[in-house]
């Protein structure tokens, strides 16, 4: 049969990036960022955060809370990204990232509030320029890709500082269009972009392996003619290094670029799903063996720095912090009704005033 | 004879048609071994193997594209959306596509796609999870547009859409989805796609609606039925095409109308339902239509969605409106 | 001072925008060195450059995103979509994202966009090319919706839009792009976004349209005329927020009303102001509302395109029918 | 400064296959179907799909056609295409491949209807379960992994015979989502697809460099962990062969692949289109020097098997089809205005009596 002689046009490779393995042993020589005090810092961010969820998922199984994804396992990514993102720069998230949003300074009762049905929790009193939570899967790339345009017009342009924007996503994410898009047009435009894909294996109830046949989730950025990593998404040094130096890049007008961070996702999809219907019991046992906050405090443990009188001590300091939050949470007083008027325009048109005056008369 | 829900109609549906027809598929995210977030294709996979029950990689769009492509080479696909706050990436396919295909090649080809999503408010869902946008799919020139309101109807109307040879988007009113139970004989009798149901006879008044609403909408006619007052309360069920003439009939007893919907009133389905009692019924008004809706802002998160959605209290008032209206200029 | 079409308004209120506030920037498919398809932005990058007027790649739900996430961070993007047929993957980021990011971040964020598209048929174009689905975007709460008809509309109700805080739909009648020459003088004055414009003056019948239907509106007001019938003749301009006073004004001395469109009739945006005149205006009322529209059928491909639009011995029996009407029940 | 030591992951070659060059010389062995017959065969097609294109845009000029979009320079990926198919392969195509379409047994007076306005063009008398043109940019791309599906499906659970489907789509289509996502979904369930991407260099005005950072097309398929390669585009029989090679692992069970077709738009858009706006000239001359047919002829001359006398044989015989198609759509009457209603439905449903009642009226 005919063989057909080809010619080589191109080729591409795609690499991975750890610093601790599960164990919490090094795998090689750190980053300058990685002192001592910066992952202990680190190391609070991602336990503050699993507190957070845990709370979350506690207070929706008591009403007092609605439906909530925890980021369980996965605290490394947030922490990471958040940790490693510039003040000025814009985080345009999905809406499994509670260290990330710590890290911005999205106040805890912010975050209740939101899934506690309430608009105003995305009305940040921090981190005002960053985008609220996005729940439509993958459409907040594309609002990544419009705020990157944005920042860099404005300093090409207007005059203003350099600044960058990092948008989040999980792996269920990469198969939608707006993914797609959102990476094309960021490549073509060579817009200042890191989208970080947070690979926790499962899209509700679809394993990693049903989403795509690809063997990685960073080669889609080859789709887009941008550069591309796999970190460790349990390894928080990794994660933060390889946003850095996204972030650089992208700082120094060199373009977008992708990350995928593995890792799992240890809790039910949300409050409303159960997992045990389809995740097998053998991958959760492993993953925990993998789990972020043990190998990072291993490692400080190693160090000499931490053991279990700072554990102790950092536990409860965050569970006063915790606590304060979830009262603040509780007592804010609901909304008034007619609200869901008075933020629909600047000014509320003619035209709906009566209803407006209607649902005052109801209320 | 079991009692079951809405929801548990709906998988007996799908089960029928899938023993009955090799050519009915099932797809959409989470539909296989999960059974579907709100478990409407539960045991599905189970029963007739993941080569029929297939769960999908996360793209709306793509949901519905393929659907096209399957239906024109003969099978009968049957996709769901999870939520209707989802369905939108597929609005292209469904509109310039699923709705074209017969027309657009004098019937050489067709597309006999049903497009299955819960809908409505009222669950205390997060942001998107509590859309009713039916009159997006309404005005869609093509299409045949669904909403059940008992598990009966429910069984009986998806069979007929599975059947029917043209795209059905059938929108499933979450928030009933377990409201009651009912024995529903599982005969592989379709109910049709053309035709109201009139849930209670009246001749004071004539209340319509569709899906979840209806709650409300019985609620309302007991309420009144205590002080005497009779309203005849109308399922739309099929929403597109619609079916004027039970309308007409119900007026020519009753001469009030008040017409009740979660989603938002302007350019609402009411408002097509209302114009058309007004250019068919005009002489038989004896008071102006009135619309009980959503009110035209974002279905709120979930602490006001209360104050959003039409509730018993507002109808009242309309319903009261209606009934005292005293024609001040025709006469 | 030069006459020019609806389309060199568009261009002008563009470059008068520009040329004000650097802020604003204009992007979407062949808008650069082309001009757009219809030479809508013709020239713009030649005078403003390549970082202020950008051919996008080919996708218009990113088109749509991309044009969020601009506008959240202070820009004011002007995105346009080369035909309305091809505007339905930008739905789902119109309708839960510009719609909503106000609402969703009370005040935080806010997203001023304009969203342009040409619309309409008439043209004898391909299919996909003709459409007026403009209903779909009245019904999402959150937007507001606009359709110039002439070239000093066109001008003033564009710069209104781009410097509108909120998310502007603004759809171009095409037929008419350059169906007439106006002299519209350059000042940068806006028109305001929430008023229907009395075009012409009567007695005896209210004539309501918007785009390129007001052309035969007109018309059949002509027609009329010579018969010594004076009607009125509306132009809604902004769809939604919607006038109504403006049309209860007329009502009050005509007593009777056609409403015309392009698009399908059923769910169209005729059924939203047949409904608010009957609920507002049901007493003035000596006839019904009658609508004028497409058909409910798909647009057809360009030979049979005149069957399908709402032309002038159309308008005209629904007039007669109208005036002629006389009230068989209530009196 | 820190640099990470990274871990290969996986890597990606993008090769690209010609046999014919610009001047008609062979660059390799040609495949076993390329026969002396079938290559005048293909050249004949390639020929006739120029007479179609060039008689449209004449018809268009002076009115009696709509709107048109030729297929100058680019009939080799048609031809290719269309040849390469088995019958029983369903085509789900675009708007620009005269040359599929005929390969297809689409008629000739059934394009000119479809753009002179009449939607009987799209109701083939051959090739019926073939798709109707898409215009609507890659949406056709989904219709095609449906498509594929539904022929697996029929294959391997209703026990009817192999087959496959392809699909075809311009560069700009590469850009928007519903490509991407057919792609994904096709490698995914391993679905009997052929992708074809006839890259002619521009989307209307954008240039190809403008639509993507990539330096290929055919990469956008490592994206989906799909096989893909570039083909000369004005090479038929390179065509040919990538896409027999495709559907052939199609057919076995072997899943999807991507072939992007490089060639150049040697006209306007459509007839719409003015490019001379946009298009350099000097692009459009070199363009024409490695246009299809003028290599092909060349090939078959060299072979000593064409010259002026067949050459001027096969025009005769071709325009002789051309005129004849031409007489019977310029005679095809009117479609009766009630046909808008008559295949909305099955059975138009009552609530649309009506109207339709009233359209016959009207007319
Ligand atoms: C467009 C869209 N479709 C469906 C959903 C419902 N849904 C919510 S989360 C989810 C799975 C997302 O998986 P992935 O992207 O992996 O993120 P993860 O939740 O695992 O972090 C789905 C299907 C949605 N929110 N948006
Ligand atoms: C979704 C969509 N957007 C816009 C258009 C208008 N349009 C028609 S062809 C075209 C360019 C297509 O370029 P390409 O994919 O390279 O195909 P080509 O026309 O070059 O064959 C555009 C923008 C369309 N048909 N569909
Ligand atoms: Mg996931
Ligand atoms: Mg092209």
């Amino acid at each position: 049969m005919h063989k057909p002689r080809m010619q080589l046009l191109a080729s591409f490779d795609i690499a991975s990036l750890q610093y601790l393995d599960e164990s919490g042993q090094t795998t090689q020589a750190l980053p300058d960022f990685a002192t001592p005090d910066t992952l202990v810092a680190l190391y609070r961010q991602m336990t503050l955060a699993r507190m957070v969820d845990d709370r979350a998922v506690k207070m929706q199984r008591t009403g007092q809370l609605g439906t909530y994804p925890s980021s369980l396992g996965q605290e490394a990514i947030g922490v990471g990204v958040g940790a490693a993102m510039a003040k000025e720069d814009i985080y345009c998230p999905n809406y499994r990232e509670t260290g990330a949003l710590l890290e911005r300074g999205v106040r805890i009762e912010e975050i209740y509030a939101i899934w506690g049905g309430d608009e105003r929790g995305q009305n940040y009193r921090h981190a005002r320029e960053d985008l609220p939570l996005s729940v439509p899967i993958a459409t907040q790339m594309l609002h990544g890709a419009g705020v990157a345009f944005a920042l860099k017009y404005k300093h090409e342009q207007l005059g203003e500082p350099i600044r960058a924007a990092v948008t989040s996503g999980g792996d269920g994410a990469t198969s939608k269009g707006d993914f797609y898009e959102a990476i094309n047009l960021a490549g073509d435009w060579k817009l200042p972009l890191v989208v970080v894909i947070n690979n926790n294996q499962w899209a509700i109830s679809l394993p990693r392996s049903g989403q795509t046949a690809c063997k990685t989730l960073a080669q889609k950025a080859i789709a887009a003619g941008i550069p591309s990593l796999q970190v460790d998404g349990n390894d928080v040094i990794a994660v933060y290094q390889a946003v850095l130096e996204a972030l650089q890049q992208a700082h120094a007008g060199g373009g977008p670029s992708l990350i995928e961070a593995v890792t799992y996702r240890l809790c039910d999809h949300t409050t409303a799903d159960d997992a045990s219907r389809y995740q097998p019991q053998e991958g959760l046992k492993e993953a925990w063996s993998k789990e972020p906050l043990r190998r990072l405090r291993t490692y400080l443990e190693g160090l000499g720095i931490w053991g279990d009188a700072q554990e102790e001590e950092l536990q409860r300091e965050l569970r006063e912090i915790l606590e304060e939050a979830v009262r603040v949470y509780r007592q804010t007083p609901r909304d008034t009704p007619t609200a869901i008027f008075e933020h629909l325009y600047e000014t509320l048109p003619e035209a709906f005033i009566e209803q407006y005056q209607q649902l005052q008369g109801d209320s | 004879m079991a009692q079951i829900t809405l929801v548990e109609a709906i998988t007996q549906a799908l089960a029928f048609e899938m023993q009955r027809d090799p050519k009915v598929i099932v797809f959409g995210e989470d539909v296989g071994l999960n059974g579907g977030v709100f478990r409407a294709t539960d045991g599905l996979q189970a029963r007739f193997g993941r080569e029929r029950v297939l769960d999908t990689p996360l793209a709306e769009n793509m949901i519905a594209g393929i659907a096209v492509g399957m239906a024109t080479q003969g099978l009968r696909p049957v996709a769901e959306f999870q939520f209707m706050g989802f369905i939108y990436p597929a609005l292209d396919q469904i509109l310039s596509h699923a709705a074209r295909y017969r027309n657009r090649t004098r019937g050489r080809l067709s597309c006999p796609v049903v497009y299955r999503a819960p809908y409505g408010g009222g669950i205390h869902a997060p942001e998107h999870h509590s859309e009713s946008t039916e009159a997006l799919f309404a005005h869609i020139p093509g299409l045949r547009l669904v909403v059940p309101s008992s598990p009966a109807r429910a069984y009986g109307l998806l069979l007929a859409a599975i059947r029917d040879p043209d795209p059905v988007v059938f929108l499933e009113p979450k928030r009933i989805y377990r409201a009651v139970r009912q024995e529903v004989v599982d005969s592989g009798e379709a109910l049709p796609l053309d035709r109201a149901f009139v849930l209670r006879e009246g001749s004071d008044i004539t209340l319509i609606a569709w899906g979840a609403s209806l709650k409300e909408a019985l609620q309302v006619a007991e309420e009144l039925a205590t002080e005497g007052i009779e309203a005849e309360v109308i399922d739309l069920a099929t929403l597109k095409p619609l079916d004027i003439h039970t309308i007409i009939d119900s007026l020519e007893k009753t001469h009030r109308c008040v017409l009740i919907h979660e989603a938002a009133r302007f350019c609402g389905l009411g408002a097509e339902v209302a114009s058309q009692i007004n250019e068919y019924a005009f002489d038989l008004l004896h008071a102006p239509v009135q619309r009980v809706t959503g009110f035209d802002t974002v279905m709120p998160y979930f602490q006001l969605e209360g104050a959003y959605l039409p509730g018993v209290p507002r109808i009242m008032t309309a319903v009261r409106e209606v009934l005292e209206y005293a024609s001040g200029g025709v006469a």
